[in-house]
């Protein structure tokens, strides 16, 4: 079923505002962080309003409520995601980079010689197009505990280059974590032979699932993964929370992150025993009005319809690679191809560092995203420092699209004397 | 008012003369939990003879709720076979899961549909499982041994 | 200036609402977490309505808007605790939980032989009295480390027992971290002493000032301590959000403890270096609108004054122990004189359980915490496995603790046939 | 249009026909810095001759305003006495902050003072700077030597 953008933009209180003296705001920047609708702000401010309280920490109705309230979005969650295992596979974060973060401190808290241990020879493999949040945790780990990090390169058109998969997943692999969808290139990843070899050798996989939760349909039953981390920000919900999903019987093994109230069972003044999943991961008065709101968001894209929302982007994809590619200079850093591919649509303008293009369509009232997008190996690698990056959601539309093709070729004019 | 429907007579009566509390020196097995919410603790030991749980002791310490479900649960188990104490279990859960629109079997349940109330409390469901949840444990391991 | 208690609750939506078939709400849980004026709610979705946008991160006029918003808060909260390396010095977390596992864990990265390494004949010195959050944190790094965890005891009226002071505090000494408020007893702990010694051997203060931070005017300079934490949904700002503050130079010494976007100033495959302080300790998109929030919340504290505040609750809190103690078969737990104490009050009435008291209170309207208050060491110590506590804040007033000692003998009463 | 007092003819002149860029092959120090929110990175090389800036050599990439702004920079302090670099550091770092309300002393910053539309947009003052950031640093790493 089409979107009614029109419809949508109506429950987004932020285009009621206009930008730079007047401009309509055309924001292409929600790879970012995306915009929140009404439903989102209300659910978050509601909570303070009238059930504001500590959850699991009273005998009050007000505390009663307050878990409810949490506990339910925990539940909504659960749904979302497709877990198996239900709402004790949801653990909330305050964002994607600390759940990757947990899961990577975590297994570095874990035993010697136990599940989720790692010592010389084994190894962590990522990919060379990770965000930093999902390659420096890694690095880190790999450092602290003598595993070897190895990684998937990218080939030219920002496709993983898999042809040496079994050579990269080795035996004594422990750990794979890889990006669904690429933030800079728009990529999505396939993932059924990664799992298929992780899994043949005993690793986990790990999705950092950040630019296509929000984007696209994920049953992490049928992707056949381990873990998942997103954020909320980027899928209409409040900023200050993300989600862990994980397998039960791994986070019933999986040591605790973060110590402190609520996710202990006995404490002494020299030891400590943990409660029982999720709450062994959540230490300390939880997120519980940004958990609210984040459900209240997956409920909002749920009614829209997480297919409807991917056609959407599909199409509006589609027509600003061709819009782009037409223009002269441009290049499209990515897949030019619209298929295995997200909304994240980065490019370059030869002459025009993008820095200066960003600033020019920011003029124009067009706000986009600038720089290597916290991954500079992958800029590296593509030997691009900087680039452009367009990201659309289902508030955009064919106009936005027109309107960034518009914004470069006048940027060209802008600066053409250079 | 709704907290009497809460603290029934029955079980403030269990409260103040808690059942078979005291621990047996001899047990096929003991478990110890502990609502770590509020703090209440639980020791549970078990004898099964054949299929039959021949002697269930407790003690601990906790709120009215805790301490009245684990004397009203010691009293209804001992004796039965273990499979008429699981549909116990079962159906006690199933009780707790209500939120205040079930009353409850009393032809497995007895005195403990008095409980059906505590459904409507979610802070106290916990509290009236504690001991449940430990006799779900001890089984599992009398048996496994 | 005394506080207008009639005129605060009209900025609090929550007092309009009643409890249990329509009865008054008598909020005294604001040590488990405090309410939020509307302020603090209109801030917080104000900059989604009106400037969301990831901060740091965008060329476009609402990046910049975001950016200000965010670091404008990080002002407010330097100017609030009296930081003397300004804003930098200020760290956005979750929550104070974060803040003290952000430290545990930095420490835990800390090279060998450097300034904030530990290693065995190494102490951390913590008290009895500690919030499992400023405990158990410390016992993990002492076992990771293989550092001793020493405490200092607590005596029977709940003070901190200093007797040994040098010797607790000894030499190897490298961490003290106390609490400044017990979230328990209410007792404030004296620190000029502790802070002398612990510098004498050239440890580190860490003040969990969860309970004090959001009650009397804070001044980490005059206070002499290194690092301090605190809440904000304890303070009336939203939930979500936490401050760490440090010395500058001792938090560019730290090493980091989250990792990913944002806290990077290179990264290639195999290594990362790091951003200045304080964007070293926050990887991600910030929870900006949470930070703002707590801004809107310090503001709002601020206007109304901290030693009104304090002065308030102190009233209140001589009143409300007179009230308690006045009635049979209670106890306080904790100091029962007036002085060099907070507002958080626990106390035992025998033959009702607390979780019974709390429950029966709760049908009257009144909101209160039982249980060990994630402190089971204290409660071990104090030989009470469970107290009913009542904090108050701003917005109590002296009918509040009426309706507490009306409700303390009413439920003897009720469960009098015990 | 107020992005015309960014983008200063002279700015964008110098972003053509950048000065001194280009790495001497001889330095007594040598810098390199990065904005790490959008990736310009700039490589100082400095040579002093008793107090004076006697060589000062740079190369970069980034966008207009920082490859600009270190050009500029390196033209006007080049041949200037350390204290006389420091006050103009100091003019040029104040005219940064002052949010478009300062036109900047042209005495002292001379064509450097088409920065100052700069100022009115907070997320493009990191990359003026970034030029004279790396010269502070490397004027200290020169002296300390
Ligand atoms: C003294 C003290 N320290 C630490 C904490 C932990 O704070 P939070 O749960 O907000 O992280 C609390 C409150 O729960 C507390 O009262
Ligand atoms: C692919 C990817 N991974 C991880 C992150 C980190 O998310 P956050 O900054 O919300 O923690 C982002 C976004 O910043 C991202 O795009």
């Amino acid at each position: 079923m089409p979107l009614s953008v029109e419809e949508i933009r109506k429950d987004f209180p932020i285009f009621e505002r206009t930008v730079r003296d007047g401009k309509k705001l055309i924001y292409l920047d929600s790879g970012a962080t995306s915009q929140k609708p009404n439903a989102v702000i209300d659910a978050e401010s509601d909570f303070y309003r009238f059930h504001n309280s500590a959850a699991h920490r009273g005998v009050h109705q007000l505390a009663e409520e307050a878990t409810d309230a949490y506990e339910g979005a925990r539940e909504t969650v659960a749904t979302f995601l497709g877990a198996p295992g239900g709402s004790n596979e949801i653990v909330f974060t305050k964002s994607a980079t600390e759940a990757l973060n947990l899961l990577a401190y975590a297994m570095g808290n874990a035993a010697p010689g136990s599940r989720f241990a790692l010592e010389p020879g084994d190894r962590i493999v990522v990919t060379e197009m990770e965000h930093h949040s999902n390659l420096v945790p890694w690095q880190q780990l790999a450092q602290r505990t003598g595993a070897e990090l190895a990684w998937f390169e990218v080939t030219p058109d920002g496709r993983l280059d898999l042809s040496a998969l079994d050579t990269v997943i080795s035996h004594g692999t422990k750990v794979v974590a890889l990006t669904h969808q690429s933030n800079v290139l728009g990529t999505i990843n396939p993932l059924d032979e990664i799992v298929r070899r992780a899994h043949e050798v005993g690793a986990v996989v790990i999705l950092d699932a950040c630019q296509s939760a929000p984007h696209m349909r994920i049953n992490v039953e049928e992707l056949g993964i381990d873990f998942l981390a997103f954020s909320g920000h980027k899928a209409l919900g409040p900023t200050g929370v993300g989600v862990l999903w994980g397998r039960i019987n791994l986070l019933e093994n999986l040591p605790p992150f973060l110590f402190g109230g609520s996710m202990i069972e006995m404490v002494t003044m020299t030891s400590a025993t943990w409660a029982p999943v999720p709450q062994k991961f959540e230490a300390g008065v939880p997120n519980m009005a940004q958990a609210v709101g984040l459900a209240a968001a997956l409920d909002y894209l749920t009614k829209i319809g997480m297919d409807n929302i991917h056609a959407h982007e599909s199409a509006l994809t589609g027509l600003l690679l061709d819009k782009l590619l037409a223009i002269d200079k441009v290049a499209v850093i990515g897949p030019t191809s619209n298929t295995e591919r997200g909304s994240a649509l980065s490019f370059t303008v030869s002459d025009i560092h993008p820095h200066d293009l960003g600033q020019f369509l920011d003029s124009q009232g067009i706000a986009v995203r600038t720089g290597a997008h916290c991954a500079w190996p992958l800029a590296r690698r593509l030997n691009v420092s900087a680039t452009t990056r367009a990201s659309l959601y289902l508030y955009n539309d064919e106009q936005d699209c027109q309107a960034l093709a518009d914004g470069v070729v006048a940027a060209q004019r802008y600066f053409g004397s250079f | 008012m709704q907290l009497d429907s809460l603290y029934q007579e029955v079980i403030l009566d269990h409260y103040k003369h808690p059942q078979h509390k005291g621990l047996s020196s001899n047990f096929d097995a003991q478990v110890h939990h502990v609502n770590t919410s509020c703090g209440d603790e639980i020791t549970l030991n078990i004898t099964l003879e054949a299929d039959i749980v021949s002697s269930l002791t407790w003690d601990g310490q906790g709120c009215s709720i805790s301490q009245a479900s684990v004397s009203m649960m010691s009293d209804l188990l001992l004796g039965k076979s273990i499979n008429d104490a699981s549909a116990i279990l079962s159906s006690f859960c199933e009780l707790m899961a209500s939120k205040g629109t079930s009353t409850g079997d009393a032809d497995l349940l007895e005195d403990a549909v008095a409980f059906a109330g505590v459904s409507k409390f979610p802070g106290r469901i916990k509290c009236a499982l504690l001991g449940w949840m430990a006799f779900k444990d001890v089984v599992i391991q009398a048996q496994s041994k």
